[in-house]
């Protein structure tokens, strides 16, 4: 099993949960967090004048899969979440050794 | 006594005690989040002390009888000989106790403003302290020399309809001379982002400003009738107009923000403070107008400058009540109030003149004044909070809470 | 001229104009969070830019001297000859500023309340100039009409206190039209889910506007007497009785929800408002919940259609203010107020006639008229915001801000 | 008839309205996230259900004609008899319908504030249930025989100038019985941290509390005059002087918080409720402060014990009303108000002693009706939500919403 | 060292927290999360009508345990978390190459 | 490839973003948490009385770093967030067997 982390703009996360969705991944979690990277933060309106934010919001999912449908997976988010403006976020995969379905106390493969 | 009037002044007073709340609102949504609640809790926290001691010695002191036209007499302290009947001295139709009150959050409301100057780093205690001494010793003097009955301010001729000396220089030039003393918080100088936390709570404060402003203003006439609607026209019209400015302002350097709106209604509001009740509803136009643009560029060359003083009190009150001091001078009108005179546009010059030399004693007196209460604050029990504390924030580290409970 | 009065229209005036702030935060509260500032930033927009129109020269086009039954002339242009003796016309006992500025504040929410059906889309400036045309081309002439001295529905005899055709109908059946033209939000097809940002913000907001709406019907009584006294209660009456019928009805179909209660509120306080001083206070418990029912299931209609009037302000105030002009037809009762007459339950079915052509004739011309603007201003700058801006959120794209400052 | 007394119960009926929104959000920011809108609603229904039954045959019982001494008659159910002329029996100077909507404004606000007692757990449709026969068995005799025309415990000599016993002792005594009834939250008693959600808008709905306070004492004055000016006055000053008071004792302890100040504010406009037109202005600097410490040390014993009053309803209306109603019968003075009679201070005992006689049969008569109520409804309906209700929170599971949206 | 990432529903935080404090292991790091599985959304009101929110509020505790810790951790969040319903969710095993503790700059084994 | 989880005091932040920045880390991606640990939480100050809270909001950063560059990124987040005081957080090193950046599709050490 391998987890998939993916951050990406908020926007992003409609298209992207409705193309996993159609290769047959429905478990996942979802986090807003903030980042920075290439992309040079974002201009907001002050009072007068304005300032720099470095920091901008992104969506950060977490898709635990089955080895054999990495690829699939990678493949669906990196083409959906992709505007090809800087900032569009980056995919990183993780080594999972052990899974667990609360509910059921399903183990590994069968918990995904 | 008017009944009609005293339900006026009542509701009036209830309004203008609605806006320190206001304030509380408007400025916390500014700052960063870890300083929500002890922003909010300076204004609050005012309220209550300065609620007391204006009925304990602030009212005798700022319009008792008049000792040498430069502060009332001990007659009046603890409300003795303040009654359910009116003055003679002032607002004849309604009870004294009502003028007594309606003032009184003038009072409360004009120390609030100021702490927009020293958010985020300011300790509260010294807070307290420096507040209970302005209060004592700037803010019953000037505003005994322009409303007291035989305040020398007042006999000269300057004209203050509901405060823009009293309340908006005095709290905007004190706000600077304190922040210069405090000094910038950690960051700011390295131009550190600070994001404001909550820009809808900024609005709604400024809602609730600008409700409570139409007690500030049209309550000024201290009676119900056309001079309160000729004062609340004014005020509603400068309010927009100094909006519709700030907004264009900021769309042609790049966008038209809320907070843009919010910030010039507010300036747009100072202004026709001291002028709402001497001058033509339509000359609201352009007092709205020059102040937000006035305001706008000020506090841009603010920012760029090495000084904190954070939420541009100093820009927003100090000038724009500075410019609706002139602005008075410039378009007052007899035939609006009797009690006023004309001004430049209708033809003398001589009111101008009053109004500078009354906004240049102002200036003065509060900058002055301030430095030297807050020198000695600082002096005796220090004005900041520890370096730690500051960058924890003020929430947890003055007041032991923090605004949104976790999960 | 009554201190009495004047006191009571002065802020009669303060709370209607605390309105359009109420407004701002019921909407904002009801999109999603990165459109909260952009639909608060509409109402505050409109408050400032009609505020300084309104006595520019909308005032005179609505009520100043009738021409034809059309229009107002423009003899009052730039306040002219409003000051702060009563107008021989309206008010007789205020100050004619007091009551042009009340009227004022009619016409800054009229406008404002559209706003809630273009939400999350709609292009900043192009919403202004609309927002301009709208005012200047309906809402002016329809005020005449009705309010106007010498206005033709007037004449013709239909009743309408205080908007529920001015007000309500012309904003709620101009909100579709202008939602047909711009069409629907991105998703909106699909049934993306778009959870409301902040409830508790709506439920405030909800009660400003009810608040405030103390102002807007016993302020229409526009002096301080029986009358007003009349239109408080059933006012007060109405929404709650609309509040507990959409909660009901909520429950029935699954669960009694803060939304349902506010939303029910505020659509209560719309169907009194054309009634409230022409009915007996307890006539506002069936036209209260009447209005709920009616406008929970045309709600529910509108959701399944393709048509995104986003916050359904014609389901709320298009229907609410229908329901309520017709009721006012049914219930009026000339024991309530001398200037009224009797309705269909006293008898007579002629008042219920004239309410349903003043609502025809309303209902044609705004959606023509609407139709007709939109789809002008849609052509000339466009309406719509780009899609990546749309996708972005309005509050980064068209006002570079957002509500709640990040790390 | 006088417009200015009538401008001034009408607004001050406005305000006391807008003190239940106040509540929602003084109560909702205390609780934890996943409880906020459901205590907004509990709050908002009240609202909406007692205001209609208030007009159905609340009033009549309330204040209808006297029937022994205990109830009033049915003379004047759903408003009959109840017209736009003064009644001859209350508030003459002002229509009858005026003053009818003014005490509708309290009842509605009495049943709110019990509300605080049960959060987090009560079930909505047993809440409502119950707080339809509360206040048909206990708020409407107990106002009838405080304020009634007639009324016993009136002609026993109690004063109550705003409501210390009606309100406050009725509503504070009534919710320590119904959290007995109900019991403790889900991990109370194991001293779960149940953080606050959102300390601003504690702050917020404090403010709204103390605005409209305005009109709750300054308008029992029922005319707009010397004596409203005496009871605004001392309203605002017994606020201020509580929250120094508490704030000071939160400082003793560790640290002054907002969240302290607002309380104190609170608890310091409850005491001066029954006194503010008996007593002179600065009697208000005692009984604020008294009340205060008062409250804080009940609240800190409260929360030592087994007992999940949850928002201190008993600590700090019932404790706050209970010294209210003496510091009444100790400082009130005949030459503040003819109306009532010299206390403690000025040399007679006689009213303290009708004040604690007062006092304490309104805490029995509340305590035993509400707990005989709270086992009814608990033994026929269940007054608890299920455990797995209670954990995932009542903002879902009562009412199928969240109070902030989710990405 | 292991990272155990758990995703459970947000009530069932308190009872996870009380049971790992049962077994030694105090330090853990919390967050919050949406997420979305076999569970299927959850219906809201709407002004009228109701409309369904797929991603539902879980939290995200991550506890970082020795490897001999690491069964009675597995034990402990999986029986306290569980309700037995859809929607009880994950828990994923990660391996943990170095720790750091960033007062004392303890390593690894140390440092959990 | 590895990721750096670095959970450190709020105000940290600041410091620890500057000195990567310093020694060449960009990107990284930034998470509000709640954490708990020996620190023992935090009193806070209730109407009357005080509560205890026991998790603190902490930031937990991610970085997902080359190997090369794994010891400085440690040792400058280490160093800038260090105060001292209990409650100065974790960091763990994981591994990261792939990265996609979504904007270009460059993959693992081209993708950092
Ligand atoms: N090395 C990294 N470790 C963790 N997160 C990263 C890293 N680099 C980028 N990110 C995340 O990816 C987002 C997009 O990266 P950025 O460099 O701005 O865009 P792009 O990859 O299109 O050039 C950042 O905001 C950040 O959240
Ligand atoms: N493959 C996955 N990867 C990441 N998170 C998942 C995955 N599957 C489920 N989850 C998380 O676990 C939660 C519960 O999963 P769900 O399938 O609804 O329940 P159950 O496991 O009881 O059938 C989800 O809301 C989501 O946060
Ligand atoms: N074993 C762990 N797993 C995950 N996070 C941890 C672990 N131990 C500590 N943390 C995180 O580190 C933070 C600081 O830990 P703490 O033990 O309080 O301080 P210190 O490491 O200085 O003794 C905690 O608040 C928590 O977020």
């Amino acid at each position: 099993m391998k987890k998939v982390e993916a951050i990406i703009r908020e926007e992003k996360l409609e298209p992207v949960r409705a193309a996993l969705e159609g290769i047959g991944v429905y478990g996942m979690t979802v986090a807003e967090v903030s980042g920075r990277g290439r992309e040079k933060g974002i201009p907001l309106q002050w009072r007068s004048g304005e300032y720099r934010v470095e920091f901008l919001p992104k969506v950060k999912i977490e898709v635990v899969v089955l080895d054999e449908d990495l690829s699939r997976t990678l493949n669906a988010i990196v083409t959906k979440a992709r505007t090809g403006e800087r900032g569009d976020g980056k995919v990183f995969v993780i080594p999972v050794e052990h899974a667990v379905r609360v509910r059921t106390g399903d183990r590994d493969d069968n918990a995904v | 006594m008017s009944s009609g009037d005293t339900a006026w002044i009542l509701i009036s007073a209830a309004l203008v005690m609605l806006m320190t709340p206001g304030l509380a609102l408007f400025y916390a949504g500014m700052v960063r989040k870890k300083n929500v609640l002890s922003t909010m809790m300076m204004s609050f926290a005012i309220l209550a002390v300065i609620g007391v001691l204006w009925v304990l010695y602030g009212y005798t002191l700022s319009f008792g009888p008049d000792k040498g036209g430069f502060i009332g007499g001990l007659e009046w302290i603890g409300l003795r000989n303040v009654g359910q009947e009116p003055s003679s001295a002032y607002a004849t139709t309604v009870p004294h106790l009502a003028f007594m009150m309606y003032q009184g959050m003038f009072a409360i409301i004009t120390v609030a403003l100021m702490t927009g100057a020293v958010v985020e780093r300011i300790k509260f205690s010294s807070l307290l302290i420096f507040s209970v001494l302005w209060f004592t010793l700037i803010y019953c003097p000037v505003a005994h020399w322009v409303w007291g009955s035989g305040g020398w301010l007042a006999k000269l001729g300057a004209l203050d309809f509901a405060g823009g000396t009293v309340v908006h220089i005095t709290a905007g030039v004190s706000a600077m001379a304190l922040a210069l003393v405090l000094g910038p918080r950690k960051g700011f100088t390295e131009r550190h982002p600070m994001e404001p936390a909550n820009i809808p709570m900024v609005a709604l404060g400024a809602a609730l400003l600008w409700f409570g402003w139409f007690g500030f203003n049209a309550g000024s006439a201290l009676s119900s009738g056309g001079l309160a609607a000729n004062a609340f026209v004014a005020t509603n019209t400068a309010a927009c107009s100094a909006a519709i400015t700030w907004m264009s302002l900021g769309w042609i350097h790049r966008r038209p923000s809320l907070l843009g709106v919010a910030t010039g209604a507010v300036v747009g509001l100072v202004a026709i403070t001291p002028a709402a009740g001497f001058v033509n509803p339509l000359a609201a136009i352009p007092i709205g107008a020059v102040a937000a643009a006035i305001s706008f560029y000020v506090m841009m060359w603010r920012t760029k400058q090495k000084v904190d003083e954070s939420l541009d009190v100093w820009a927003c009150h100090g000038m724009g009540g500075t410019w609706g001091a002139l602005a008075t001078g410039i378009f007052a009108s007899a035939a609006v109030n009797a009690a006023g005179t004309d001004g430049l546009v209708y033809g003398s010059a001589a009111l101008l003149a009053k109004q500078a030399a009354a906004v240049g004693v102002v200036w003065i007196v509060a900058f002055a004044g301030t430095w030297v209460i807050a020198k000695a604050v600082n002096a005796v029990v220090g004005l900041r909070v520890k370096e730690e504390e500051e960058v924890v924030g003020l929430d947890i580290s003055q007041h032991g809470e923090r605004a949104y409970g976790g999960l």
